[in-house]
């Protein structure tokens, strides 16, 4: 835990889900801002694998860096190069404002609290060696019923998505819809 | 208030650690969704914030040993999951809806779409 | 014209081709030395090997260092040996690390260099020509002077290309192409890492290349770059889930995610998954087709129609780093499909005796040479039809196989020792019913009926319209 | 309210793999639909007709190897038949059964590369293109043995043939016409029952009978709509009412029958070389001529069948050695100026496929 290598990780990771966060914010072309949500999103894949959630992590890759980036590509592109600009609105101060003042609290908090009595290592050795089972056994056990909704809800959502970009006027409603 | 900087061989990656890079994350997230014209950029935000609470979840179900170790053991990573599920529901809902809008509106300025019925 | 005899060739290239300098002809020109020290030499290569396998089979190096058959026992001695010797356990890893690292990288780049010209070897020899010979012995130089060639070429970056994100994918779609090698088991405990999502892993790889991608069609500025990069993302996107669900079915009927333990799972019940899941291994060797861009499946990168695809703008050695990616997704494929479907590192027993590793390297061969024979071989399709082949084919088939499996592996769970009537059964379950679907579907989609192969018809009958309607008349 | 996407215009050519030469297609496209089509030619253009009328009508015959270069025979037979017309000389014998050994043999190895680069259009890897190139070599080598050049074989003159074919032409011949049917089985079994190929060329670009005829399209992209139309056979020239050979025609109008008709116009091809080798006379392989042969004052329209239909030559003579217009009437040009009513409408790959089944010269278009 403590080891150099792990510390570098930790590091490394954490400056580059942080760094391309702030460049989402800060490029001027959506396709960049893009390219710097899915390095951010690699980053915090990473920083899933040093907190040993293997799975997790992975899942993060699958769904967020694969699927939903690829999902946003294809809506920049449905939309024309004029609507192709990451501007701000007027409200940008008040969001950075907004903005710095949750990432104050939460940093305060984290800094403020001994977190000594809420960090033992006591799951470390036992349950973190195989985390697959463990999920799994917790999805289809103790939360099946949230399991299940969630199911439900993918559909109702994938049903919903290709209801809405469908051309009701008797067009073709392919592309947009994944 | 700011802990001094102990050397590198001591220092131990702890939760405040993971909070920290969640918080800002998660700040600059909302000032993304929060600011951007673009409804697109937006969703982007959106996600970043999504991706913040779930290194939070991962990191407290890492360092917590607030449950006993009987009872759940990886609860928070059962979560992180039901939150992924969600965020990719929600990005294919946004995004038909951020279509749909641009092919109503001939626009995805969020600031331009500022008719409650199109 | 010079008067030879009719079976000699009568024109200056035939005469240059029938003279051309054959190996065989060298050889019997050779001195008499040289053949001496040549057979020696080839009859001491044939002893110290008979040697090593009389070792090997006598099985007195087991787990030794020097064990020939495994590469892993010697990393793990040496970790050990430099535990012993008091080096601090950071410099261990890193040692290890790096020696696996190594591993992975050597194996693609050298790849890269005999790949190529493997493929044009044998494609050569499909399409009746020569293939490289001029560079080296064989043309084995061939590829290195390629890749000279190509890093010499100067980069263009077109006009109106964005200049950040142009340069980001070569080096980004490269990423997948060694990372996925990271779970395969070369041998037993010789995994770079062998993670227990390894199933879930290689998926999650597979869908970072179609970002890279979409960025090299998009930044490119040009529409050929555009219309491939699309192609390829559609494709993509749509044959992941074939891939994903006939690796599920393989997940659920070995009850692992585990690269390693699918393998062990094929040797301890000395069947292949090939066997039990016939249209899982299709769909995935199909699907896999697509997702690398190889023919029949090649459409993003179709040369007669849209040049060069996604990297037609990438000069120089930007393209030839697509073009190696292309080459590494084919292996890596190939020892994916080795692993899942074929056995993996074992061979019925066979990998007790040669390291596992090379029968690895064989299997990968054998898939990469199908790719090459499909290559030489078959058209393209069409886009449409490459996506209805997917959505309205593969995957509602691949799910009825996915519940199908799910029923077989309840029962293996519950069955006490599955043996060989158990799991013939499920493969003959499953053969019939996907040879039953594929009917089904065919008939229901009338996939046939517009697509019979019909001879012209002969005629004497010259004329306008009027002919043309007269012979048409009797069919 | 329709999907709002934005037409765009590609360039295809005039450097691209599938437009077999210097030709260029300017295409408005809709996503992967082909919403208008420009042909634009030229790239190649070197002016020959007018070049033509400053030189004596042997002089003209390597320039006829260069307008439809992949069928040189068929050319140079087309330009010394109406030579012939016009002057009123007669070929010898032997030259007339050489000159449709030649022509025939041309016209398998352009087949060979017309359907081989079609299928390379279609996507395969150029197996089936360097296997037909296989035919087309040998075919080639026999050229080589007879006029000392493969591709520009300037072999036909007026009243004859430049040279007898050497010794060892013969049994060379003889045993390519003896593999060659074997060799067109392979083929078949190869291309003709591939579910790939027969998705990619079944009902694509379809030609209906009618269109054909109206947009007067020759050879086996007419034949391929079911019209038997074949100069060997309607009006015979040389000396092709004297041999058994029938007119293949296709049923659907689509790519794969004018990718049959070819095929089986190769077939066909064979038989008629078999037939001519063992008909033909001994004698002279050509007339004496005077070497700059003044026809009469006049004009003539000849035309022969070459691989790619109707190839005509219209000729006016002012009486004195150079023809006084030269016009050719190049079949790739009419044929391909279909392309737009096919292409309109159709996908790229479509497209692409059914420019490939057209089966132009560039050579030839440009002149």
């Amino acid at each position: 835990m403590d080891s150099p290598a792990f510390l570098l990780a930790f590091l490394i990771l954490s400056g580059i889900t942080v760094t391309s966060a702030l460049l989402v914010f800060v490029a001027r072309n959506l396709m960049h801002a893009l390219a710097f949500l899915v390095l951010s999103f690699l980053g915090m894949a990473g920083l899933f694998m040093t907190l040993s959630a293997d799975f997790i992590a992975i899942a993060q890759i699958l769904i967020y860096a694969g699927s939903i980036s690829v999902l946003m590509v294809f809506a920049v592109m449905l939309t024309p190069l004029a609507s192709r600009d990451n501007g701000n609105s007027l409200y940008v101060i008040p969001a950075l404002m907004g903005g710095a003042g949750i990432a104050g609290l939460v940093s305060l908090v984290a800094i403020e609290t001994d977190w000594a009595e809420h960090s033992g290592d006591a799951l470390k050795a036992a349950d973190f060696e195989r985390t697959v089972p463990v999920i799994g056994d917790l999805l289809l056990g103790r939360y099946v019923l949230a399991f299940e909704v969630a199911s439900v809800l993918l559909f109702i959502a994938l049903l919903g998505a290709i209801l809405l970009v469908q051309d009701r006027d008797g067009g073709d409603a392919t592309g947009e819809a994944q | 208030m700011i802990p001094e900087i102990p050397a590198l061989d001591e220092l131990s990656v702890t939760l405040a650690h993971y909070l920290l890079v969640s918080g800002a994350v998660f700040g600059i997230g909302v000032v993304i969704a929060l600011a951007k014209r673009n409804a697109v950029a937006v969703l982007m935000g959106v996600e970043l914030m999504l991706n913040a609470v779930n290194l939070t979840i991962l990191a407290f179900s890492r360092f917590s040993s607030a449950f006993p170790a009987g009872d759940a053991p990886l609860a928070g990573h059962a979560f992180v999951v039901f939150v992924l599920t969600v965020a990719a529901a929600e990005a294919a809902v946004a995004l038909a809806l951020a279509v749909l809008v641009y092919r109503r509106r001939e626009t995805v300025d969020l600031d331009r779409v500022n008719l409650l019925r199109w | 014209m010079s008067h030879l005899p009719a079976s000699q060739s009568a024109t200056p290239m035939l005469r240059q081709i029938a003279e051309r300098p054959t190996v065989r002809g060298a050889l019997m020109r050779a001195p008499l030395p040289v053949k001496v020290f040549g057979a020696l030499f080839v009859l001491g290569f044939l002893a110290l090997n008979a040697g090593i396998a009389y070792v090997v089979i006598d099985g007195r190096l087991d787990g030794q260092w020097y064990d020939v058959r495994d590469l892993g026992v010697g990393v793990g001695a040496l970790t050990d040996w430099m535990r012993d010797q008091g080096v601090p356990e950071v410099a261990v890893y890193l040692t290890s690390a790096i020696v696996g690292a190594t591993g992975v990288l050597s194996l693609v780049g050298v790849w890269l260099i005999i790949g190529p010209w493997l493929e044009r070897r044998a494609i050569a020899k499909f399409q009746v020509r020569m293939g490289p010979n001029r560079n080296g012995p064989f043309g084995l130089f061939q590829s290195l002077a390629d890749a000279i060639k190509l890093m010499q070429k100067e980069v263009i970056i077109p006009r109106g290309a964005d200049k950040i994100l142009y340069f980001i994918p070569p080096v980004f779609i490269f990423v997948p192409a060694l990372l996925g090698w990271a779970v395969v088991p070369w041998a037993p405990e010789m995994t770079y890492t062998d993670l227990d999502v390894g199933v879930l892993f290689t998926i999650a790889i597979s869908s970072l290349g179609v970002l890279a991608v979409f960025l090299a069609g998009w930044a490119s500025n040009n529409h050929y770059s555009l219309l491939g990069a699309m192609r390829t993302v559609a494709m993509m996107v749509s044959y992941e889930i074939p891939i994903s669900l006939s690796l599920l079915s393989v997940a659920m009927l070995t009850s692992s995610m585990r690269l390693s333990e699918i393998v062990a799972w094929q040797s301890n019940y000395n069947v292949w998954m090939i066997v039990i899941l016939p249209f899982a291994a299709f769909a995935f060797l199909f699907s896999s087709t697509a997702e690398i861009n190889r023919t029949p499946n090649d459409i993003g990168e179709a040369e007669s129609e849209i040049v060069a695809g996604f990297y037609t703008e990438y000069s120089g050695m930007k393209g030839g780093l697509f073009m190696a990616v292309e080459l590494g997704n084919a292996i890596l494929v190939g020892a994916l499909m080795s692993t899942f479907f074929l056995g993996g590192y074992t061979m019925f027993g066979l990998e007790t005796w040669i390291p596992g590793y090379l029968i690895l390297l064989t299997k990968i061969m054998t898939v990469y040479l199908f790719f090459v024979w499909l290559r030489a071989t078959l058209p393209r399709f069409r886009l449409d039809q490459l996506m209805g082949f997917a959505w309205k084919f593969l995957i509602p088939i691949s799910m009825v196989q996915v519940f199908v499996v799910a029923i077989q592996a309840s029962v293996l769970a519950r069955v006490d020792a599955p043996g060989v009537f158990v799991l013939g059964s499920f493969a003959i379950i499953n053969l019939s019913m996907t040879i039953l679907l594929v009917r089904l579907w065919a008939s229901r989609m009338s996939v046939s009926t517009i697509q019979q192969a019909t001879k012209p018809i002969l005629t004497q009958v010259v004329g306008g319209l009027r002919a043309a309607e007269q012979i048409r008349k009797p069919v | 309210m329709p999907a709002s996407t934005e037409p765009y215009v590609l360039n295809i050519g005039p450097q691209h793999p599938s437009t077999h030469g210097v030709f260029r297609l300017r295409v408005v496209m809709d996503g992967e639909v082909i919403r208008d089509l420009d042909m634009i030619v030229g790239y190649l253009h070197r002016s020959m007709e007018k070049l033509a009328e400053e030189r004596t009508y042997t002089q003209n015959i390597p320039f006829t190897d260069r307008a439809d270069y992949l069928a040189a025979m068929s050319s140079n037979l087309g330009l010394a038949l109406a030579a012939e017309r016009l002057s009123g000389v007669v070929p010898t014998e032997r030259s007339q059964y050489l000159r449709v050994i030649f022509a025939e043999l041309q016209r398998i190895a352009s087949h060979a590369m017309a359907n081989g680069t079609l299928i390379s259009d279609a996507g395969a890897w150029q197996t089936p293109l360097l296997y037909m190139f296989r035919e087309r070599e040998k075919i080639l080598d026999l050229f080589e043995m007879t006029c000392g050049a493969r591709l520009t074989t300037n072999y036909m003159r007026i009243g004859g043939v430049a040279f007898e074919p050497p010794p060892e032409f013969w049994p060379a011949l003889q045993e390519l016409v003896d593999e060659l049917p074997e060799r067109i089985d392979e083929y078949f079994e190869l291309l003709t029952d591939n579910e790939i190929f027969l998705g990619r060329t079944r009902n694509v670009g379809v030609i209906s009978a009618a269109d054909a005829i109206n947009g007067s399209l020759t050879g086996p992209a007419l034949r391929g709509s079911g019209v038997p139309w074949d100069l060997r056979k309607a009006e015979p020239y040389c000396v092709y009412d004297r041999f058994n050979f029938d007119i293949p025609v296709g049923t659907n109008g689509d790519v794969y029958d004018r990718f049959m008709v070819r095929m089986e116009e190769t077939k066909q091809s064979v038989a008629i070389i078999r037939q001519a080798m063992e008909q033909i006379p001994a004698g002279p392989h050509k007339n004496d001529i005077p070497l700059a042969l003044r026809p009469e004052i006049g004009e003539i329209y000849s035309r022969v069948e070459s691989p790619r239909g109707e190839i005509g030559f219209y000729l006016v003579s002012d009486g004195t050695p150079a023809p006084y217009r030269f016009h050719l009437r190049a079949p790739s040009m009419i044929n391909l100026s279909l392309l737009r009513e096919l292409g309109v409408g159709a996908s790229l790959p479509d497209a692409v496929v059914t420019l490939g089944s057209l089966d132009i010269v560039v050579g030839e278009i440009d002149r």
